[in-house]
């Protein structure tokens, strides 16, 4: 079986306030030189099957249609090597 | 890149201006540049074109609105009327509170979450701007059908983001509304109202005045949020270094807009602002040219102090920005220390972004150049006004002709039987509890009443037990059978639900939800929807404190039913004398308030059992209702009643069933003589309600509705644990039960 | 003479003040404790309340864990000063381990406000001591956050330590692992839970019920007797 | 500037409902195929100056702390190759 990683981020431009509260606690807590913190999800998916161009192009739309709103997010999708 | 600064502007009269891709008409292109007396600049392009847009301006709306000012006489309760952020009522004992009504419509469809998210707190910010503390939120929604599948993707969302705000607020949701409509598959409607509560040495008013006082910007960094036309000003007259696509929906921060209410009401208990006014549609354009022209004099701004989340935002974008959580305030120059150390203790930025001055214009500067030069009421106040053409629609007089009280009709009592668990189960009368559920009722410690009961009720004074109810109510089937009716029944309702609860009504807010004004029917359903919340009013003594229009809700050609929701506003001097819903008393004697009539258009029934909708909707007789809401609460006062509640769509079977399930308690019921089981069931004459009297008040409840003439039945009596109709069918309480509460969760769990 | 009960306000607290009206109902006095300060001011005991803290938007009670308030709280706790965690409290007090396990998102993803029964599983803490062990009570809940997990050890440590203070009845709202609501250190001076019996202190509003005050008429007795 | 990455995602024993929720909705929006789903955190952080080991470290500690709560958290830290 193998492991396909979806990630999803806020599009850069709109307003982050999960990293932002991050970002400003770090300092608090110790933790200097951090310039920017965005928070997003991680979509891990066991995928039956290989995982090959068309099953891709499959996660790909899942990715776009479901699991993030292209309004407002981004994402990526990646094959993850078997360890 | 070239700043187009208003010296720019003089030099280059002819340069091309995109005013058509900002949503700008010919004339008004042409208005702005008589104005001025040249082209307005790109910056001040954006602030007319935002300013003048349908939302801001209410240009086809206004002249229709009018009615509420000029017909409705304000009541002695009345201290702030339309035209502020938010209107504000007496309740007495030096309390004022503050209530409104605003839509997020448009957006909720495009991202359900952040989209009804927002809108909250829009709303809650516009009730802080008053001066006052919110203290309850409300939320009547409107969905396409249940089982449609983007209803399952908008319906979670937008649930999701009411809840996630207003939670995160610490604001109790006390009430609200969920509809189920195709008309409403491609536009849902997200209307959202708040309370807010203050003494009245509180009330601020968003007005800048006293030059020298400076003008402070406050809450979160601006970003690119929300800024539609901005890209097209970029993208086509400016060479633009930034981002050429900015997001339209705006991302909300429920934890900045806490800060930004405990923050705004510090500095309010100081005294510490001399004008106020909340950002939102618009942004700074509207809050900054908005507080000028309510001021005495002109006001300068120094725009690149602004404190930005994004550098390469140009002036134009940093004008439209809807960024949310940000406030702007009037300070006297000797307050801004203190106003600063406040801020700072909330961890909110503040700056000062300009000053009062003595002229008479609004001067934006941007790196020390000049790009907007305006008079501040021809943007803010003195925008284009329409009268746009309306006339009855061709198929009304058809839709009216199809009668629902020919439909066919159970023909036995198993068939009654039936029907009355297919109406509770729908999802437009079934539970609302999976919904509610989501939402925190408790925060705060002062809830009273909130959903499923009929008016959601707040104590305000912890020693007097003062307190304020609020029902919100609209009915778009009735509304587009007759338009002028629909808009009186929602009154009705609302108004009605409020009395029930015990607390007297004071005044109004509405939304009023509607199609495309260009098109002459939906102007006309407007038209007629006014005119009759305006008779309305001005019958039941309830003055318009203020409001929201929403237009253009429509897919395609096709419009949304009108839906103008109602939101009532009442008082109640004890809240321990509140009335509920509940039916808890064994034995306790249940009468029905008012007349019943053969009134199915419109009805659940119709569209429950048939599917249909067509021919009149119940009559209105306003001086009834006024009765009937003296009833309640001389009742509720009196200890006379123990539970009401009103009867509205799905008639008298639907209220008895949610008043036994509230109470777990069943009914005996007896069709009263003269009257048909069918109609008595499901008919949804106005002016109604039902009321448990305890034994010992029988007489005195009797009396009292006898000497003021309304007519009292004696329907039944709380006992067992089924609904049992005489002579007709019973069902037991479990079996309603499952009925009403798993619709909603089998749609959407 | 009565007993100082502190209320810590974090931003985005929300329940503060309804706390300190139960504090005060229940005829303690109420004293505000802000985030910012490592000073008590001398409280004899502490609650820390409901709410969204810093926007609970990395982990509910992630960041208030680091706040200077609560470094001498997390001190003064281990040192036996009562302390009780309601919601976002107990969350915090996860989070900066004075109580074992985590919280977690409902197990159906949705925040849940409703009337729940709980059964009071044991009086021997600083909290519940007006109670019976065994007690039922109605008080509100309402979270995002409210699943209890911890390690199958460190459950069955807690049942044979009778540590779980309270438990939900009828319905599981959030899918918590044993049905847990509450619990408390081994020491019962600091006790969590994710329902408010704050809510549960006057009969005209919330639920309408008072099974709440027992909280703050325990630790009143505990404090005026010591 | 570097990137690096923390991946906080729940302890594998630990129930993960939004994951499942996800893989439910599936089928239903049609794709098939997808035979487990897990949802967690990604933060993107913006390290000023390089990233050596020190840096690493302290960020190793950052997430150990405070990104995870490695009661009920694993996570994992990568430095993003910069595109
Ligand atoms: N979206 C919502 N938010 C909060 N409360 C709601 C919502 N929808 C319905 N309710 C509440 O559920 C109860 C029943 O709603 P409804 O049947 O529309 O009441 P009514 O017919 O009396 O106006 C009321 O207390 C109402 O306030
Ligand atoms: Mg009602």
């Amino acid at each position: 079986m193998a492991r396909v990683v979806v990630d999803v981020m806020l599009k850069p431009e709109i307003l982050d306030p999960q990293g932002q509260a991050v970002q400003r606690a770090l300092p608090r807590l110790g933790f200097e030189g951090i310039a920017d913190v965005r928070q997003g999800k991680r979509f891990e998916l066991e995928v039956d099957g290989p995982v090959d161009d068309a099953a891709l192009a499959r996660i790909n739309e899942m990715a776009e249609t479901f699991l993030a709103n292209t309004v407002i997010e981004d994402f990526t999708v990646k094959v993850e090597e078997p360890k | 890149m070239t700043l187009d600064t208003v010296k720019h502007a003089s030099e280059t009269p002819e340069a091309e201006q995109p005013w058509k891709e900002l949503g700008l008409k010919e004339d008004e292109y042409a208005r702005i540049r008589e104005i001025l007396g040249r082209r307005p600049t790109g910056a001040e392009l954006a602030m007319y074109s935002v300013m003048w847009s349908e939302h801001c301006s209410y240009k086809s709306s206004k002249v229709h609105l009018k009615q509420f000012g000029e017909k409705v006489p304000a009541n002695d309760a009345m201290l702030v009327g339309i035209g502020e952020n938010a209107g504000v009522v007496d309740v007495g004992q030096g309390y004022a509170v503050t209530f409104k009504v605003e839509s997020h419509n448009h957006p909720s469809y495009i991202e359900p979450y952040q989209g009804a998210a927002t809108g909250v707190g829009g709303i809650v910010r516009d009730i802080l701007a008053m001066g006052a503390r919110p203290v309850a939120v409300l939320d009547p929604l409107r969905f396409g059908a249940a089982d449609h599948p983007d209803t399952r993707r908008v319906l979670p969302g937008v649930v999701a983001g009411i809840g996630g705000y207003g939670n995160c607020l610490g604001l109790p949701n006390i009430g609200g509304e969920v509809v189920f409509d195709a008309c409403y598959q491609g536009n849902p409607l997200v209307n959202a109202g708040c309370i807010g509560v203050m003494k009245h040495e509180d009330i601020h008013l968003a007005k800048a005045s006293g030059p020298g006082n400076k003008v402070v910007l406050y809450g979160a960094r601006t970003g690119g949020d929300g800024i539609g036309g901005v890209s097209v000003l970029a993208s086509e007259t400016f060479e633009s270094t930034g981002p050429a696509k900015r997001p339209a929906v705006q991302v909300g921060d429920p934890f900045q807009e806490k800060l930004l209410i405990e923050c705004t009401l510090e500095i309010f208990r100081e005294q510490l602002v001399a004008g106020i006014q909340d950002l939102g549609g618009a942004g700074l354009s509207c809050a900054t040219s908005e507080l000028a022209s309510a001021g005495s004099g002109g006001m300068r701004v120094e725009l690149d102090t602004v404190p930005l989340r994004d550098s390469s935002l140009s002036p134009e974008e940093i004008l439209m920005s809807e960024s949310q959580e940000r406030m702007c305030a009037i300070v006297e120059p000797d307050k801004v220390d203190r106003f600063m150390e406040i801020c700072e203790k909330w961890d909110v930025i503040a700056t000062v972004i300009g000053e009062v001055t003595d002229g008479s214009q609004l001067e934006i500067f941007w790196h020390g150049e000049q790009i907007v030069d305006v008079p501040p009421r021809t943007v803010a106040h003195e925008g284009p006004v329409y009268n746009r053409p309306y006339a009855r629609p061709a198929w009304q007089d058809e839709l009216q002709a199809d009668d629902a009280n020919k439909l066919p009709r159970p023909a036995n009592a198993a068939e009654l039987r039936e029907q009355v668990l297919k109406l509770v189960s729908s999802p437009n009368q079934a539970s609302k509890s999976w919904i509610t559920d989501q939402y925190d009722r408790f925060v705060q410690g002062n809830t009273v009443l909130a959903m499923p009961e009929d008016a959601g009720m707040v104590r305000i004074d912890e020693k007097t037990n003062l307190g304020v109810a609020m029902a919100t109510d609209g009915n778009g089937r009735y509304a587009k059978l007759d338009p002028y009716t629909g808009a009186q029944l929602a009154l009705a309702e609302s108004y009605r639900n409020v009395a029930a609860s015990g607390a007297r009504p004071l005044a109004i807010s509405d939304c009023l939800n509607f199609g495309s004004p260009e098109d002459p029917d939906v102007m006309w359903q407007f038209a007629e929807s006014t005119r009759g919340l305006a008779d309305g009013c001005l019958q039941l003594g309830t003055p318009v404190t203020g409001g929201n229009v929403s237009l253009y809700n429509q897919t395609g050609e096709t419009a949304i039913h009108p839906t103008p929701v109602v939101a009532v506003l009442g008082v109640i001097d004890d809240v321990t004398r509140r009335t509920p819903v509940a039916f808890a008393e064994e034995g306790q004697l249940l009468y029905l308030l008012g007349d019943t009539h053969e009134e199915l258009g419109g009805s659940a029934w119709s569209q429950v059992i048939h599917d249909h909708l067509g021919g009149m909707p119940p009559k209105v007789d306003l001086d009834r209702e006024k009765l009937l809401g003296e009833i309640l609460i001389s009742a509720s006062r009196d200890g006379m009643i123990d539970a009401a509640h009103d009867l509205s769509d799905g008639g008298l079977i639907q209220a008895v069933t949610e008043s036994c399930l509230r109470g777990g308690k069943g009914a005996r019921l007896v069709v009263p003589d003269g009257l048909d089981s069918f109609v008595f069931l499901f008919s949804e004459s106005a002016g109604r309600a039902v009321v448990s009297v305890p034994r010992s008040e029988e007489l005195r409840f009797n009396d009292m509705c006898g000497a003021r003439g309304l007519p009292a039945t004696r329907i039944g009596v709380v006992d067992g644990e089924e609904i049992e109709v005489q002579g007709e069918f019973s069902i037991p309480l479990t079996e309603l039960r499952t009925a009403h509460e798993a619709t909603l969760p089998d749609l959407f769990a | 003479m009565t007993a100082r009960i502190g209320v810590v306000t974090f931003p985005g607290t929300l329940d503060d003040q309804d706390s300190l009206r139960a504090v005060r109902t229940a005829g303690a006095e109420p004293v505000s404790l802000w985030h910012r300060d490592k000073d008590l001011k001398q409280v004899d005991a502490v609650v820390l309340a409901g709410g969204f803290s810093y926007g609970d938007y990395l982990r509910a009670g992630a960041i208030a864990r680091f706040s200077p308030v609560m470094e001498t709280i997390i001190d003064q706790a281990k040192a036996g000063l009562p302390v009780l965690g309601i919601c976002n409290g107990f969350q915090i007090l996860t989070e900066a381990h004075l109580l074992p396990g985590g919280m977690l998102q409902n197990s159906h993803l949705h925040f849940i406000c409703r009337e729940q029964k709980l059964r009071v599983e044991t009086s021997d803490t600083a909290w519940t001591a007006d109670y019976t062990a065994g007690q039922e009570i109605h008080i509100p809940l309402k979270n995002m956050d409210g699943r209890y997990v911890a390690e199958e050890r460190v459950l069955d440590e807690l049942e044979a330590e009778g540590r779980v203070a309270f438990r939900y009845l009828d319905v599981n709202p959030n899918g918590s692992l044993r049905d847990i609501a509450g619990i408390t250190n081994a020491a019962g001076n600091v006790v969590g839970l994710m329902p408010h019996p704050e809510h549960a202190v006057q009969p005209l509003v919330g639920t309408g019920r008072t099974d709440g005050l027992g909280f703050f008429t325990s630790i009143l007795k505990k404090l005026v007797n010591a």
